[in-house]
């Protein structure tokens, strides 16, 4: 039993750090502005073909790439805010989910274009290391070590820093911040710029493991949706060790039954969740 | 010489005129009050002159400038501030963080120490605890939060809306004592106040809104002693 | 009856049937095929309206019903050789109950909590039917050929669903327009405003919200069995395809939501739009992309649709469009 | 005021894109031959239906085009091996038209393809062959790539009573739905891996453990059903039997599973994509295997582009250059003879792609050789007449022999061809595939275990 139990929770952990990084993006946005980002899952896949393009034509590392694929992910996602999301800001719920989902249509759409829906294959590998009876791939552990080192940085930036301040103050009342002397349309896009950055870098993280298509965000989109509820609507920590969460689940479940129950499993407890605890298992908030 | 000069101001919302035509003038170094019914439009008025509802007609300037139309998060710049009904605290933020929120503007952020120092003399509670996060704290201690953080802005001009709402009396007496020691300071301060009595106590001069118009205006203690507005306000 | 007499009781109908009538009269199967779609799309953008567009709920897991009832239809007609007629109750029936036991549970919750857990039913329904094999696990079931003999050949039955499928999307009019200007509907319209001022002035919410949850669950199960009967094979990925949920959506509020004409307008528009992008050589790889501008033109300018904006600023138009 | 204009103006734009789409309908019936082709053959524009063209021979034979419909996945996850389908239909009705068509009657008949992108989606395959059947009136239909999506086209065929010839589609359950005018030219899905097991049993009589680890799918699941029972009747024991979903990216669990299950040698995979990336995962985790043969992907020559990871690796596959069908063995099996031969098949696919032809390639060439075989034989291309002369049928072609089952519970099925088994090898360095079962067709040695 442990032979099994101890890898696939060790693989399911080290997935679970990336898909918290995921999640962390989508938690931010519904955080800081109560918009459910359905854009997020093209937005993981744009970091995945970040990275390819990246390490294929320019031949960067891909942990290098993901700099630039970081920083893209910034400035697109504040040019989503402007173009779709602010003016909805304060309309009824499914503005704003139909408007972040009208641009997951275009960039899958313009995706497709320029990508087709075939697989695509970042062939970077940094060999493996064995310890006992657990084969650890090294790009799988420098994916997870990145993720608690974002992670660290984006406490650092919002605890430590007036911007980062600016942010929690602004998801904490707006009204507030405006009278403050925050200009909080300009807070909000840089909030949805950080998300659509952490999701691009989850993104680009998965590539250097996983093939990946234009459409290959949606899984993931899906799991961050689980993940936030875990860890609580709102709370980047959360989202973090709501990844861990699924992330083990991921790997113990199919120790008992077969791989494909799943996702079954987790939507059930998605849904539960949401009924039972909306607020989340570990509460709220930025 | 004249802090604040609203003149003519008209204001609502959708379609609804809530507004209809206010002068108001805040003289340098006063605290003055305007106080009215619930529904006369007090908090309308100071949050278009704040700049989150747009005016209709008429104009707002500060210091001699027209800031009509300009949105509220710039006026803090310009030294208007607004300490809100309901307090409004970052309530997830400690202390200081509210109080360091406070000073957003450049002129006040070059002051950060110096006016954290002075508000923590003000309100020494608030020093004691200061890591605590803001939600936790009592109803007065939130209300001296919030003043304290409109304070952390340096602003020239401050008005405060229903400050004295669901405080305790004596609270409500130590927070007047404040604002006294603030006018002292020379610090140009509106009251808007449900707590007419308190209000006009206070006040250097005081102005009376009812449906959408100044009704009345005068040196607070005249105002006070109308018998209209001792009748209507003061249940005399 | 008075909404005889009423111009946009008719208008709708009409539309649906001129359209649903030219392959008929055409007699031709190319028409025919492009008609159907149009009217599944119709149809399944009519049947959220109820929720979406009168009551104001939005759900991202509608397809889960069309999905279910497809599932049981088309294992009754497949596995216990029922008859289409007597699978099409079931189908529509299945989901219904569905609904009012799913609906007693999710229509509590508000705003996006609502939309995120009508996302997690369909993925865990889609999941559990991949799982499932009864029905078919994940390579899902296919009819015998065979079963189009009992309607005559296979020209003949697919004349047959479209006939069936034209007669439902007519049906689900009715009762769109029924409801639409019922007491019920005005409970759900001010359910939609402002819920608890809703309760307060004596709209029993829950019971109204399950009510029209249930009503909009029921017709899409029978679009659904018609939809897979056709094409006499059903996957777990083609019956709960969240995409699809969404672009339900998109029909709803392209044409008009809580109005009874828009998502005829909308369902129909959308449906075209996509087949001839889908098929035209430079537009193909962009056809996401003209939709998602498309859409997103009309959430961040027109949110009412079509038909709302024109309802509001043409007054003479407001008689006439419903 | 400028706002509502502006309101207006979208509305009356979106209104009129509403009324267009509508309205563009009626048009298009009526002159379906406007319809914008996507992504036509070369030649494909200028060929009307029932064009007078050049006529060979003199006489008084009149030229006819009929056209081939079919869909094929230039993009998604089954894009490798349909490519190259569809390469070797190309190639097919490139060299019909080379040599000036055939024979029929006095016609001399030729094809044209008409095809659409189905992005490797069971949705998109309905539409188009739908839209093949009934808008395109296309003459014969040609099967999309994979069982999944040819069991969804299929109905349409035998819904609009087109012939359909599939391939590149194995699953035997598809012809077992009562069609009449289907016909298979792959090996069925329950041939895939019976080798495969009596490969095994000649390698290494002593191993007793096997795991079959497959894509959900109707193709994979009905090749390793059989496959489970074969194994079964033979003695081993299944230690792990499980299925992944066909988008499966992370191999882990099942990695996980089969370390845990310990067993000798690991059957099973699906399609290119899924089947590269369990085969790379597999050895980067470095599971210790003896033995492992997946379905589809290791006979594609891309598959080598894995390195390492492909080294040992066996396949089923349908052909390979390597196989030897000739007009001689023709004659000794007392089989007609038809087509090229296998040589100048794979010198012509090299010459117009490039690259050397996989089994998807030969299967999409004589899909086309079938078709023509069956015409020529029925002297008529009334679907009618062909379905009974493919029901007749009985030839030898570079890809091996065809022949049909004409009972009425699997009509269509392929009964004549067989499979053969590849392996990845290094003969000098490069990997290079090289036949390995079944004895008699074999080039090298079963390299046996796996390192």
């Amino acid at each position: 039993m442990f032979d099994i139990l101890i890898p696939s929770l060790v693989d399911g952990l080290l997935l679970g750090f990336v898909y918290g990084i995921a999640a962390m993006g989508l938690s931010l946005i519904w955080g800081v502005m109560n918009v459910i980002n359905l854009a997020h899952g093209p937005i993981i896949a744009l970091g995945m073909f970040g990275i390819y393009l990246a390490f294929t034509i320019l031949g960067l590392n891909p942990y290098l790439a993901l700099v630039l694929v970081a920083f893209a992910g910034l400035v697109l996602g504040i040019l989503i805010y402007y173009v779709a999301v602010n003016r909805v800001i304060d309309a009824p719920h499914l503005s704003s989910l139909l408007a972040t989902f009208s641009v997951n249509m275009i960039i899958i759409g313009i995706g497709t274009a320029i990508f087709t829906v075939s697989p695509y294959n970042v062939d970077f590998t940094l060999g493996a290391v064995d310890i006992g009876p657990i084969r650890l791939l090294w790009t799988r552990v420098a994916a997870a070590l990145a993720a608690v080192i974002v992670t660290g940085l984006l406490y650092l930036f919002l605890f430590r820093t007036r911007t980062g301040k600016n942010i929690r103050a602004v998801a904490n009342n707006r009204t507030a911040a405006e009278l403050m002397g925050i200009p909080s349309s300009r807070v909000l896009a840089l909030s949805f710029g950080i998300g659509t950055m952490l999701a691009a870098i989850a993104g680009g993280l998965i590539a250097t493991f996983f093939p990946f298509t234009i459409l290959a965000g949606g899984g993931y989109e899906l799991r961050s949706f689980v993940i936030v509820v875990l860890g609580g609507l709102g709370n980047p920590l959360g989202a973090l060790v709501g990844g861990l969460i699924l992330g083990s689940l991921e790997g113990i479940i199919p120790v008992f039954m077969q791989t494909s129950w799943v996702p079954v499993i987790e939507f059930v407890l998605f849904v539960f969740i949401i009924l039972v605890r909306p607020s989340g298992l570990l509460g709220s908030r930025v | 010489m004249t802090a604040l000069e609203i003149k003519n101001l008209e204001s609502g919302y959708g379609e609804v005129q809530i507004l209809w035509g206010v002068d108001l003038n805040l003289e340098e170094g006063r605290l003055t009050s305007l106080v009215g019914t619930n529904g006369a439009g007090k908090t309308t008025l100071l949050r278009t002159v704040m700049g989150t509802l747009k005016p209709w007609g008429g104009s707002v300037r500060l210091n001699g400038k027209d800031v009509s139309n300009l949105p509220a998060h710039r006026k803090p710049d310009l030294g208007l501030v607004m300490v809100p009904e309901g307090r409004q605290l970052f309530t997830s933020m400690s202390v200081e963080e509210n109080l360091e929120m406070g000073a957003t503007n450049a002129r006040a952020r070059l002051k950060l120490d110096d006016n954290l120092e002075r508000v923590y003399e003000l309100f020494p509670r608030l020093k004691e605890r200061r890591d605590q996060q803001s939600g936790t704290l009592s109803g007065g201690e939130q209300q001296m939060l919030a003043v304290a953080r409109g304070l952390m802005a340096d602003p020239s001009v401050i008005m405060f809306d229903e400050l004295s709402l669901g405080l305790a009396p004596v609270l409500v007496l130590n927070l007047f004592q404040t604002l006294r020691q603030l006018k002292g300071e020379g610090l140009t301060m509106l009251l808007v106040e449900q707590n007419v009595h308190m209000a006009l106590s206070v006040s250097d001069y005081a102005y009376v809104l009812s449906e959408g118009r100044v009704s009345l205006e005068g040196p607070a203690h005249e105002v006070a002693s109308t018998e209209s507005v001792q009748k209507a306000y003061l249940g005399i | 009856m008075k909404i005889l007499r009423k111009p946009g009781f008719w208008l709708p109908i009409m539309l649906v049937l001129l359209l649903g009538l030219w392959p008929v009269m055409t007699d031709n199967a190319a028409n025919r095929e492009v008609v159907n779609s149009i009217l599944v799309s119709v149809a399944l953008a009519s049947s959220l309206n109820i929720l979406l567009g009168y009551t104001g709920y939005v759900s991202f897991g509608h397809i889960v019903f069309f999905g279910f009832g497809a599932y049981t239809g088309f294992y009754l007609m497949s596995e216990q050789g029922w008859p289409i007629y007597a699978a099409m109750i079931m189908a529509g029936l299945v989901p219904a109950v569905l609904a009012y036991l799913l609906g007693s549970a999710i229509l509590r919750l508000r705003g996006a909590y609502f939309a995120l857990a009508t996302i997690g039913i369909n993925e865990a329904a889609r999941a559990f039917v991949k799982n499932f094999d009864p029905l078919g696990g994940s390579v899902g079931m296919q009819l015998n050929f065979q079963i189009y003999n009992d309607y005559g050949g296979a020209a003949q039955a697919l004349w047959l669903t479209y006939y069936l499928l034209l007669g439902v999307t007519i049906v689900i009019l009715i009762v769109s327009y029924l409801v639409r200007f019922s007491k019920f509907g005005l409970g759900l319209m001010a359910i939609r405003e402002n819920e608890d001022a809703a309760e307060v002035m004596g709209v029993v919410a829950p019971s109204a919200k399950t009510r029209a949850y249930v009503i909009s669950a029921f017709f899409p199960g029978i679009v659904g069995l018609l939809f897979f009967f056709k094409n006499a094979t059903i996957l777990p990925g083609d019956a709960f395809r969240l995409h699809l949920s969404i672009e339900t959506i998109v029909m709803v509020m392209l044409g008009g939501a809580g109005t009874v004409l828009g998502p005829v307008l909308g369902g129909a528009g959308y449906q075209r739009l996509r087949g001839t992008l889908l098929v035209t050589p430079l537009f193909r790889n962009v056809q996401l992309v003209v939709a998602g501008v498309l859409l997103l033109t009309i959430i961040l300018f027109i949110p009412a649709g079509v038909v709302g904006w024109l309802r509001y600023h043409v007054r003479g138009l407001r008689r006439v469009l419903e | 005021m400028k706002k509502l204009l502006w309101k207006l103006f979208i509305v009356l734009a979106l209104t009129s894109i509403i009324i267009t789409a509508c309205a563009q309908t009626p048009t298009q019936t009526e002159a379906p031959a406007e319809e914008p082709i996507e992504e036509p053959m070369e030649e494909g524009e200028q060929a009307e239906e029932m064009e007078e063209a050049e006529v060979p021979a003199g006489e008084d034979m009149t030229a006819t085009t009929l056209t081939l419909g079919y869909t094929a996945s230039l993009t998604g996850r089954l894009n490798v091996s349909s490519g190259r389908q569809d390469n070797g239909l190309q190639l097919y009705i490139q060299d019909l038209q080379d040599a000036g068509g055939f024979e029929v009657g006095n016609e001399v008949v030729t094809f044209e393809p008409l095809f659409y992108d189905d992005e490797s989606t069971n949705e998109r395959v309905q539409e188009l062959y739908t839209r093949l059947a009934t808008e395109d009136n296309a003459d014969f239909l040609i099967s999309p790539y994979s069982s999944g999506l040819t069991g969804a086209a299929a109905v349409i065929a035998e819904q609009y009573g087109k012939v359909m010839i599939t391939t590149g589609a194995a699953s035997d359950s598809t012809y077992k739905l009562g069609y009449t005018g289907v016909y298979q030219a792959y090996t069925p899905a329950s041939r895939y891996l019976a080798g495969a097991v009596d490969h095994l049993k000649a390698l290494d009589p002593d191993l007793t453990q096997v795991a079959f680890v497959h894509e959900n799918d109707q193709f994979s699941t009905d090749v390793v059903t059989a496959a489970k029972d074969y194994a079964e009747s033979l003695g081993y024991e299944v230690v792990l039997f499980e299925g992944y979903d066909s988008e499966t990216t992370d191999f882990g669990p099942f990695i996980n599973k089969i370390e845990a299950a310990a067993p000798q040698a690991l059957l099973g995979g699906g399609h290119f994509q899924d089947g590269s990336t369990f085969a790379r995962q597999l050895y980067e985790k470095g599971v210790d295997l003896a033995y492992v043969a997946l379905l589809v992907a290791p006979p594609e020559p891309d598959f080598a582009e894995l390195g390492e990871a492909a080294f040992g690796i066996v396949g089923p596959s349908q052909w390979e250059p390597l196989a030897e069908f000739t007009p001689e063995s023709a004659a000794e099996a007392g089989l007609e003879w038809f087509g090229p031969t296998g040589d100048e098949f794979v010198e012509r696919y090299v010459a117009a792609y490039d690259e050397e032809p996989s089994y998807h390639s030969a299967g999409g060439y004589v899909a086309g050789l079938i078709l023509q075989k069956a015409i020529m034989d029925a002297g008529s291309y009334d679907p009618e007449a062909v379905k009974d002369a493919l029901d007749a049928m009985d030839i030898l072609t570079f890809y091996g022999r065809i022949k049909f089952d004409t009972s009425a519970e699997s009509h269509g099925l392929q009964i004549g061809h067989s499979m053969i088994y590849i392996q990845w090898q290094r003969p000098s360095g490069e990997l290079e595939k090289e036949v390995v079962w079944p004895p008699e067709g074999a080039t090298a040695e079963t390299i046996y275990p796996l390192p």
